[in-house]
């Protein structure tokens, strides 16, 4: 008997029949048309969020660290949580421009655009917290090696340093990464606007790109050098990041595993990040067509798997501890589960390990609805198991004596929803007076854009799949 | 919107094509006919245009080696000289030179250059920002960051005859002709 | 040593004083000029105010230099140094005894107090009290000016009105003191009783030791002074008999550096006294003791006259006791310490709390004679001004005759009655019976409220006086500076009652001194003041014999059964004694020794009858607050925070007094529950009472939330047995099985230091010390005089309630205190924690800005003016003695109130105060060891001081000598001598940080027997 | 019209880029120069209450600054003279002089002269005079030609930096003890003799944190 195969073609990157034109007037008019009300409340509230911000900074400048819940033993709480947090979504965007761009993933082109967008913010986000949870941010200067009549320098030695140097150079590279993409859409939009300061503004920008394939030519090389380069560079900053706690002593810090287990975290809570953002704009802006179904379901495989990374690290943390032999590590593991942080613990467990299970089912892949409940609640769970890392091994290390448990004050919680504030204020303005989605990039993956797809009199010849023959075992009867 | 005005310096021929087949084609064309001083336009890149226009590899590969090494001896230098030079101070009782800890500041700066070197080494090699260029003047250009495929010949080229060029785009195909004037 | 009057005429008022530059420098250190709330409430503060931080916050750079002055004096006392400390013995009065002190004078400002070595009671140990005292010298809650009906008037105007009042000789004045031993107080006491005919003078202490001076009355006929010498005891039973806490007893310090110095062990051939202590709540001598008993404390009474029986069979003189039979006679252990104590006859001391009765201390007086202690380990002594009568019983009569109306004055010197006395008497009511009273205080207290005069009293810092050590060596007080509030001392006081003028207390001194030193008057009186103790002195031994009439007159009281059920026991406070230094704030932030609670009193019970009463014994890891109940004994009745202490007897409460004050100052206003409503006359220190819990809760500030050691091993122990079985016990291999990880191929590669590591480590060079600590965990008992000596030395501040609350303690040394064992009666460790100060530090990598790194001598130095404030140094300590200051405090404690540079001139102006946001922690106190090596090396040249050059201050402080300190590279130094003895551990040796603050393990001489 | 931007702007990203260039190095020169201690310090010259001249005292009539500053050796402080110490000579010389009305009004009432400080460290940093001059750093190597100045003013930047010129390389400036108060002190084999008082007081000036902050 003979078994048939059924061949899946590549689904189509771009669902309908648009042409170049219809693709232009479809992102770009995003950004002529007049702005809609409902950007305008949204952009109201981004701005409520971010007076609490601005508020409660200038509070903590006003009266010190101290109106933070931290204590001795736990001299990091929300604060940390938070950067690291933040500092963790905002790897998508480069991982997603830069590594898929190295893959060839064409799928990418939808969304690298809106993502780096994300990252970039986010990462705003992140580097406000370690500025200013510093005791006298009045001399934070003093981390950068700048010379001076004390003749000090900074300690390279030290991990926090690392962060400095990492997330600088981190956002300096994915600003740029994102810049060097926008310009020839800024062109795009100079010759369509209208408006005299309109072209003077985007105008400006284009740096006067003209489209030349000779400055193509060097443009996709520069392209490919930066993914090439922002790749290890994405790679490198959460791994850094982990060091803070992965180079200390401390019971349930001092941990090889970390950077790997870091990277992964934060590629997960990033895809996430990246797909609550995305379901809802692509309905707002109707970009169906653009960021397909497709896409949701290849991030939502990328979640899963990171996902189930993120809980063998966990499991391999527990391993690790028993096998080291070490009393303080044993304690630590068990008292995360089972001390006075359990409920973080296990609210961790389900979102992060648990919840992206569900995504075996190619039904829930699919389904944009669920994809959005699961992809908010595991930037939920990811939070916590950055607050149980952080908070759980300050509290309860090495000498019973100087164990004592944290909690937050109204000012740490003020602090981190001002943090949206800042986010969405900047990523409301993005969507507002950018292309979200790279117009150039995906010109190129349509199939008119392949010379190839034209007969020799010009015309365009639409590609066709073809589907080879099922492979059939001669039979052997007779 | 073609101004004859002898004062105006003709900068060089404009022509516009259909699709990308046809600019890679006319590219081909120009390039066997030995032009040099030609640029083809369009809102993307273009696969194969390289090979049309024979176009020589990108330098700027080394232009971010180059930043690369200066970001890493750099980097190396300048915490060699804090931490053992200038001001040796006993942190932990490790060695002064401790470089496993340097690592992380030498790479990140090492990327950080490299990065520097691969945008503003392509702006300079595309000799961008030009924000004032004679293709600007027309207004047909707009096309090329929409959905136009452009060729323009221009008139610094030794082997440049207005009838010649005329006459080959219209051979190509070329849906539209202007001369673009330098003002 | 210079003629002190001048000496003390640098200053003329305060004013100057504060103009001197070593103050205006701490008003001109970098503070954030703003920044000033301790609050994180969502407050009104406008936020025009917060938007004014982040302009000001600009600022900061610029706002660095002030216009200095510097003023020189007029005319330069020769001795003085300008910057040089110098040191003048004097002594503190506390009750009937003084501890003699040596004070730290820098440019004429006394900032710091150490014991006087020259003493013979202390040898150069403190106690808190004394530690602390230099700050209620600095209290600018202190009373600052004589009132009359609550108005002020000036120092003359009182003369006056006293040269009028007590014109008339024959007024019947009423006289009520607390107990002192001066004799200069004395003979002027005396010449007015000769004046006043009519006078009556009575002494009242809420808390003394009268009913061990008529157990002796009863016992041998006389009021004698029994002194224990615990260095000549081989056993110790202590019967509910704290005696080496402060507020228990008055020689605490004295009987804490003997017993500790009888139980020092630097080999395998040294032996340990014994110590039974049988006792009611936990206090730091049980928890030094060997062998501990629960006993309420009304079961104390019926226990000794078992124990006497039980003894009576064996030794003579106990005749009186043979009958009695109770409930403890066939306690096992009557039959246990029987044996012991006929084991150690002549060598053994038998000792019961100040708060038991006359008889039981009768008996304990018997039982010690008839073992031969007396005269051997335990010694009478004739005791001057206490001996012909009862004096809490003239005082309570003296009342009485009060509510008749019987006295038309009332002179009240130094006493705080009206808060302190019985609550039956209701002295207030009978106080209205008189028509002038008098009142002589530090504080407007509640008693001065209710007087028509009061009179500021000037602290013994600040005045001349005399007194007797508890043992009765006559020292000297003398003035370090002039009364900053211009009071008058009681001396001062009295001799203006008598001769209607102020007379200074320097003659009043001298002219008492004259008939102690004869001729030759003003050597002998040179030596006295440089000394500070005249050290020939002494109370006289008296040789004892028990009376006829002593069985007849114990046999009532034999027969005394414990009270049923529950009942409370109310006992000075650890801290603030019987509330005379409740506006000391180092003091009431200081951890209780046993429970780590700081800024509260609370109602002590045990796991047990806290769940009888329906309380749960088991307190929330996550918040501070901890049930109230209510406690009824007699007709009063209070709301009170109930404190679960394992350890404790069941049945039984503690609680303590001296709290719920108002109006006396801002340190100790509305501080806790006064308890003294509870105390009748009757029963003073014990009684029945009911107790439930009311559903209410209260926040309490206690430093330490998890007291399990978790099998860890931060404290290792040992019996003395077993440690001469094997003396390596404490030893990581001798715990864990196995040596440190690392140490064997460290070893092959001849590196002694520690476990090998990845690099070759940076060490100091050679022609440098390397410093480095030991401390003695079987000499420490818990005390917390380090804490407050590193206090007063390193100007560390208070932070009040709530930031401790916060688990934001600030003392550079803590002592830890773990319980093991049954939770009903287990034992409990004290572990002092300063900076260890590790060779490989995992504070300093991880700074980074390089603020804390390692010294050339050794230390892990910690460079307050480059600290940013990351706390990850401090998340990063293995043993979290790293301090950050989350507010501005300093600033909040050096600036606030009405004379903010009062409490300023009690910093150390060695050390800088540190400002918000930065990091601090236990520098080996560096600026004592800076001295030491600049004086060395302009000496001799070396930066190396001789052993002993470097004192630190817990270690001058500790009365157990728990603590050494000095230079390692000299093997023959005292520390590297401790660092040889077997006993010597480090830890967490295992994560190879290496510190040099080591531990003695602690060990224990338990009795088989009970073992 | 298509153009947006007239000719001259193809120019301008390049002069902006050599301006910021050039505007850049110029701040940081700025707060290199102004920022330092050696702008804002040195030359700091306060009035003083009494116009005590240190040309006339230490420089005419040569007296030791030590006849004054008596402490110098003993104290971290090289302590301003009691009034006392003025008067030793002026209840006969100048006893009239108004100049000195101030210092007698102080010898009359007790009351110390105002005195303004001129050289401030912070008070985070401890310095001990008597701890460098036994070793040889001349007085005038912190405080400069004292008995040239009128009013005495700052002469060094005092800064950190500063200090640790002389600790890393005291060979550089230490001198004789018998020589610290000397002004204008200078040897031609000041290298050579500094390594032999260097070797001599086996100096090892510390640079470690806590030698000076604590």
């Amino acid at each position: 008997m003979s078994k048939t195969y059924e061949y899946v073609p590549e689904p189509a990157l771009v669902k309908g029949n648009y042409d170049f034109k219809d693709i232009t007037a479809m992102i770009t008019d995003i950004n002529l048309r007049p702005t809609p009300k409902g950007w305008y409340i949204a952009f109201g509230f981004a701005n409520l969020l971010l007076l609490v911000l601005l508020g409660s900074i200038a509070y903590l400048f006003w009266e010190g660290i101290g109106i933070w819940g931290l204590n001795s033993p736990a001299g990091w709480g929300w604060a940390i949580v938070n950067f690291v947090w933040w500092v963790g979504i905002g790897h998508a965007g480069t991982l997603i421009s830069a590594i898929l761009f190295l893959f060839r993933q064409g799928w990418r082109t939808a969304i690298n655009r809106f993502a780096e967008a994300m990252t970039i913010f986010a990462v705003m986000c992140a580097g406000i917290f370690p500025a200013i949870h510093v005791g006298r941010v009045w001399v934070i200067y003093w981390v950068f090696p700048i010379p001076n009549s004390m003749t000090m320098w900074p300690n390279f030695n030290s991990p926090l340093l690392w962060d400095v140097f990492a997330v600088s150079t981190y956002f300096t590279v994915s600003f740029l990464f994102w810049y060097v993409g926008l310009v020839p859409d800024f062109a795009t939009i100079r010759d369509r606007i209208k408006s005299k300061m309109g072209k003077l503004i985007y105008g400006t920008f284009a740096l006067g790109w003209r489209g030349s394939n000779r400055h193509w030519w060097n443009y996709e090389k520069s392209y490919m050098i930066l993914a090439g380069l922002a790749t290890p560079l994405v790679l490198s900053v959460h791994t850094i990041v982990s060091f803070d706690f992965a180079v200390s002593i401390i019971p349930g810090w001092h941990t090889t595993i970390f950077p790997p287990y870091f990277v992964a975290g934060a590629v997960f809570s990033g895809f996430a990040m990246v797909l609550s953002l995305m379901i809802i704009v692509r309905k707002m802006y109707g970009l169906e067509d653009i960021m397909t179904v497709d896409h949701i379901e290849k991030m939502n495989i990328i979640i899963l798997v990171t996902g189930s990374m993120v809980g063998f690290a966990y499991a391999m943390e527990f391993f690790i501890a028993w096998y080291s032999g070490v009393e303080y590590e044993k304690a630590i593991f068990i008292l995360r589960a089972t001390g006075p942080y359990a409920w973080a613990y296990w609210i961790m467990i389900t979102c992060n390990v648990a919840s992206p299970q569900f995504f075996w089912s190619k039904k829930l892949r699919r389904s944009v609805g669920f994809t959005f409940f699961i992809s908010i609640v595991v930037n939920i769970g990811m939070w916590f198991e950055r607050f149980v890392i952080a908070v759980s091994s300050l509290s309860t290390d090495y000498l019973p004596s100087s164990w004592g448990y944290y909690s937050p004050t109204f000012w740490d919680i003020s602090t981190y929803i001002g943090t949206f504030g800042l986010f969405f204020t900047f990523f409301l303005l993005f969507l507002r007076f950018l292309p979200m989605v790279a117009v150039a990039e995906l010109k190129g993956v349509l199939p008119q854009a392949d010379p190839h797809n034209y007969d020799e009199k010009g015309e365009y010849v639409p590609p066709v799949v073809e589907i080879p023959e099922p492979y059939n075992k001669p039979s052997k009867n007779v | 919107m073609k101004t004859s005005d002898s004062d105006n310096k003709l900068y060089g021929i404009l022509a516009e094509f259909r699709n990308p087949k046809e600019l890679i084609d006319a590219a081909k064309l120009i390039n066997e006919k030995g032009y040099r001083h030609y640029d083809t336009f369009s809102p993307f890149p273009i696969h194969g245009m390289d090979k049309a226009m024979s176009l020589a590899k990108s330098k700027l590969g080394w232009i971010v080696a180059g930043h690369g090494l200066i970001g890493l001896t750099g980097a190396f230098y300048m915490i060699y000289y804090m931490m053992v030079i200038d001001y040796p101070l006993n942190i932990s009782g490790k060695t002064l030179m401790n470089l496993p800890a340097w690592i992380p500041i030498i790479f990140e700066l090492t990327v950080l250059l490299s990065a520097f070197g691969a945008v503003f080494g392509m702006f300079y090699l595309n000799g961008l920002p030009k924000l004032n260029h004679p293709l600007f003047n027309s207004e047909h250009f707009k096309k090329a960051t929409d959905d136009g495929f452009f060729v323009c010949i221009e008139s610094e080229d030794p082997q440049f005859e207005q009838e010649k060029v005329l006459k080959l785009f219209k051979d190509a195909g070329a849906t539209n002709i202007e001369s673009i004037f330098d003002e | 040593m210079s003629d002190q009057s001048n000496q003390t005429t640098y200053w003329k008022s305060l004013n100057e004083l504060a103009q001197n530059k070593e103050y205006k420098n701490f008003v001109e250190r970098e503070f954030p000029e703003d920044a000033t709330e301790l609050s994180d409430q969502v407050s009104r503060r406008s936020f025009l105010r917060v938007m004014g931080a982040s302009i000001a916050l600009a600022g900061f750079a610029s706002c660095r230099k002030p216009v200095q002055k510097i003023l020189p004096f007029s005319r330069q006392p020769e001795e003085l140094v300008l910057g040089e400390p110098l040191f003048y013995a004097t002594s503190m009065p506390f009750q009937d005894s003084v501890t003699g002190l040596l004070v730290t004078n820098v440019d004429g400002r006394p900032n710091k107090i150490e014991g006087n070595d020259a003493h013979p009671a202390s040898t150069g140990r403190t106690n808190i009290f004394q530690q602390a005292s230099i700050l209620g010298l600095y209290d600018p809650d202190r009373s600052r000016s004589p009132l009359q009906n609550g108005e002020k008037v000036s120092k003359n105007d009182f003369a006056q009105f006293a040269s009028d009042h007590f014109a008339d000789r024959n007024r019947n004045v009423l006289f009520i003191d607390e107990a002192t031993s001066s004799p200069t107080y004395h003979r002027l006491k005396e010449e007015l009783l000769a004046q006043f005919p009519n006078a009556e003078w009575v002494t009242y202490e809420p808390f003394s030791d009268q009913n061990v001076i008529e157990g002796t009355q009863i016992a041998f006929g006389q009021r004698l002074r029994t002194v224990n010498h615990y260095d000549n005891a081989d056993l110790v039973v202590a019967l509910d008999d704290d005696f080496m806490s402060p507020q228990a007893h008055n020689n605490s310090v004295e009987n804490s550096v003997k017993l500790t110095a009888k139980r020092k062990v630097e080999s395998t051939d040294d032996s340990m006294s014994r110590i039974y202590a049988i006792e009611n709540a936990f206090t730091s001598t049980g928890s030094y003791a060997d062998h501990r008993l629960r006993l309420k404390s009304s079961e104390i009474e019926p226990f000794t006259y078992a124990l006497a029986a039980k003894l009576s069979e064996s030794v003579d003189g106990l005749a009186a006791f043979s009958g009695v039979s109770n409930a403890f006679s066939s306690h096992r252990w009557i039959d246990i310490l029987a044996s012991e104590l006929l084991a150690n006859q002549g060598s053994s001391t038998v000792s019961a709390g100040f708060d038991h009765s006359p008889t039981l201390h009768a008996a304990v007086a018997a039982i010690n004679y008839a073992l031969g202690n007396a005269g051997n380990s335990v010694t009478y002594h004739s005791l001057p001004y206490r001996a012909d009568r009862n004096e809490q019983q003239a005082f309570f009569d003296a009342i009485t005759e009060l509510k008749a109306g019987v006295f038309d004055t009332l002179v009240m010197v130094g006493t705080n009655v009206a808060f302190t006395a019985p609550s039956d008497l209701d002295l207030v009511q009978a106080l209205a019976n008189v028509e002038t009273k008098i009142h002589l205080s530090d504080y407007v207290d509640e008693t001065s409220r209710v007087s028509d005069w009061h009179v500021n009293r000037a602290h013994y810092i600040e005045t001349w006086g005399d007194g007797l050590s508890f043992t009765g060596e006559r020292s000297v007080i003398q003035p370090q500076i002039q009364p900053l509030f211009d009071g008058l001392s009681e001396i001062e006081f009295l001799s203006t009652l008598l001769n209607g003028e102020i007379s200074s207390g320097h003659e009043l001194v001298q002219a008492t001194w004259s008939n102690f030193l004869g001729s030759d008057m003003n050597r002998a009186w040179e030596t006295v003041l440089h000394d500070g103790v005249d050290a020939e002195s002494g109370f006289d031994a008296v040789n004892v014999a028990l009376t006829s009439g002593f069985a007849s007159e114990i046999a009532p009281s034999l027969s005394s059964e414990a009270l049923n059920g529950i009942e409370i026991s109310i006992k000075p406070d650890e801290r603030i004694y019987d509330g005379r230094f409740a506006n000391n704030s180092w003091l009431m932030e200081l951890p209780a020794p046993m429970t780590k609670i700081t800024w509260d009193n609370v109602a002590l019970m045990s796991p047990a009858t806290a769940e009888r009463i329906g309380i749960d014994p088991e307190r929330s890891f996550k918040d501070n607050s901890v049930p109230m109940v209510r406690i009824t004994a007699g007709d009063t009745s209070l709301e009170i925070a109930a404190w679960v202490e394992p350890g404790h007897a069941d049945d039984s409460i503690t609680l303590t007094v001296g709290y719920g004050r108002n109006n006396l100052g801002r340190v100790a206003d509305g501080v806790g529950v006064d308890t003294y409503p509870l105390r009748t006359s009757q029963e003073l220190f014990f009684r029945a009472a009911s107790v439930e819990p009311t559903g209410n809760t209260y926040e309490i500030a206690c430093v330490q939330d998890h007291h399990s050691l978790e099998g860890r091993d931060m404290i290792r122990t040992a019996t003395l047995e077993e440690y001469k079985e094997n003396p390596d016990f404490a030893s990581y291999k001798s715990i864990h099985g196995y040596e440190v990880p690392g140490i064997k191929e460290a070893e092959a590669e001849g590196d002694d230091r520690g476990p090998i590591s990845l690099f070759n480590e940076n060490y100091g060079p050679e022609y440098q010390p390397q410093w480095g600590m030991t401390i003695d965990l079987n000499s420490c008992f818990g005390c917390g005089v380090c804490t407050i000596a590193c206090q007063a030395e390193n100007n560390i501040p208070v932070i009040g309630k709530r930031e401790v609350g916060r688990r934001r303690i600030m003392h550079w040394i803590r002592t830890d205190r773990y319980y093991a064992g049954d939770v009903d009666n287990p034992t409990a460790y004290h572990q002092p924690v300063p900076c260890m100060h590790c060779e490989l530090a995992p504070c300093e990598q991880v700074c980074p800005v390089a603020a804390t790194t390692h010294s050339e001598d050794g230390m892990n130095q910690m460079t307050y003016n480059r600290c940013i404030g990351t706390r990850y140094c401090a998340n990063n300590c293995p043993f979290k003695v790293r301090r950050f200051n989350f507010f501005n405090y300093t600033k909040e404690y050096l600036t606030t109130g009405d004379d903010p540079e009062i409490i300023q001139m009690a910093m150390n102006p060695e050390v800088t105060v540190r400002f918000r946001g930065v990091m601090e922690k236990c520098t080996y106190c560096v600026q004592r060891v800076q001295r030491a090596k600049i004086n060395s090396k302009i000496a001799t040249g070396s930066k190396r001081p001789e052993d002993g050059a470097v004192i630190t201050a817990c270690q001058q402080a500790c009365p157990a000598n728990a603590i050494s300190f000095g230079d390692l590279t000299d093997r023959n130094s005292a520390v590297s001598r401790n660092k040889q003895n077997d006993r010597n551990y480090v830890m967490l040796e295992e994560i190879n940080v290496r510190p040099r603050t080591s531990y003695l393990a602690r060990l224990s001489n338990k009795n088989p027997e009970l073992a | 019209m298509a153009q947006i931007f007239p000719k001259w702007t193809n120019e301008a990203p390049r002069r902006i880029l050599f301006g910021s260039i050039i505007f850049l190095n110029a701040i940081v020169f700025a707060v290199w120069y102004f920022f330092s201690p050696e702008f804002t310090d040195v030359g700091y010259m306060p009035e003083q209450p009494v116009p005590y001249s240190h040309q006339v005292h230490a420089g005419q009539l040569g007296m030791d600054c030590q006849y004054c500053h008596t402490q110098v050796t003993e104290s971290k402080h090289a302590n301003i003279p009691a009034t006392q110490t003025c008067m030793n000579c002026h209840n006969q010389i100048l006893t009239d002089s108004e100049n000195l009305t101030l210092v007698r009004e102080s010898w009359e009432s007790g009351q110390p002269i105002e005195w303004v400080r001129v050289h401030m460290l912070p008070d985070f940093a401890y310095f001990n005079h008597s701890a460098h001059v036994s070793v040889g750093v001349g007085c005038e190597s912190c405080h400069g030609r004292i008995d040239r100045m009128e009013v005495v003013h700052q002469a060094e930047p005092m800064s950190m930096g500063w200090c640790l010129d002389c600790h890393r390389e005291p060979e550089k400036h230490v001198r004789p003890v018998s020589e610290i108060t000397t002004m204008g002190y200078s040897v031609d084999n000041q290298l050579e003799l500094g390594r032999e008082l260097v070797a001599k007081h086996n100096i090892n000036a510390p640079t470690y944190c806590q030698s000076c902050h604590h």
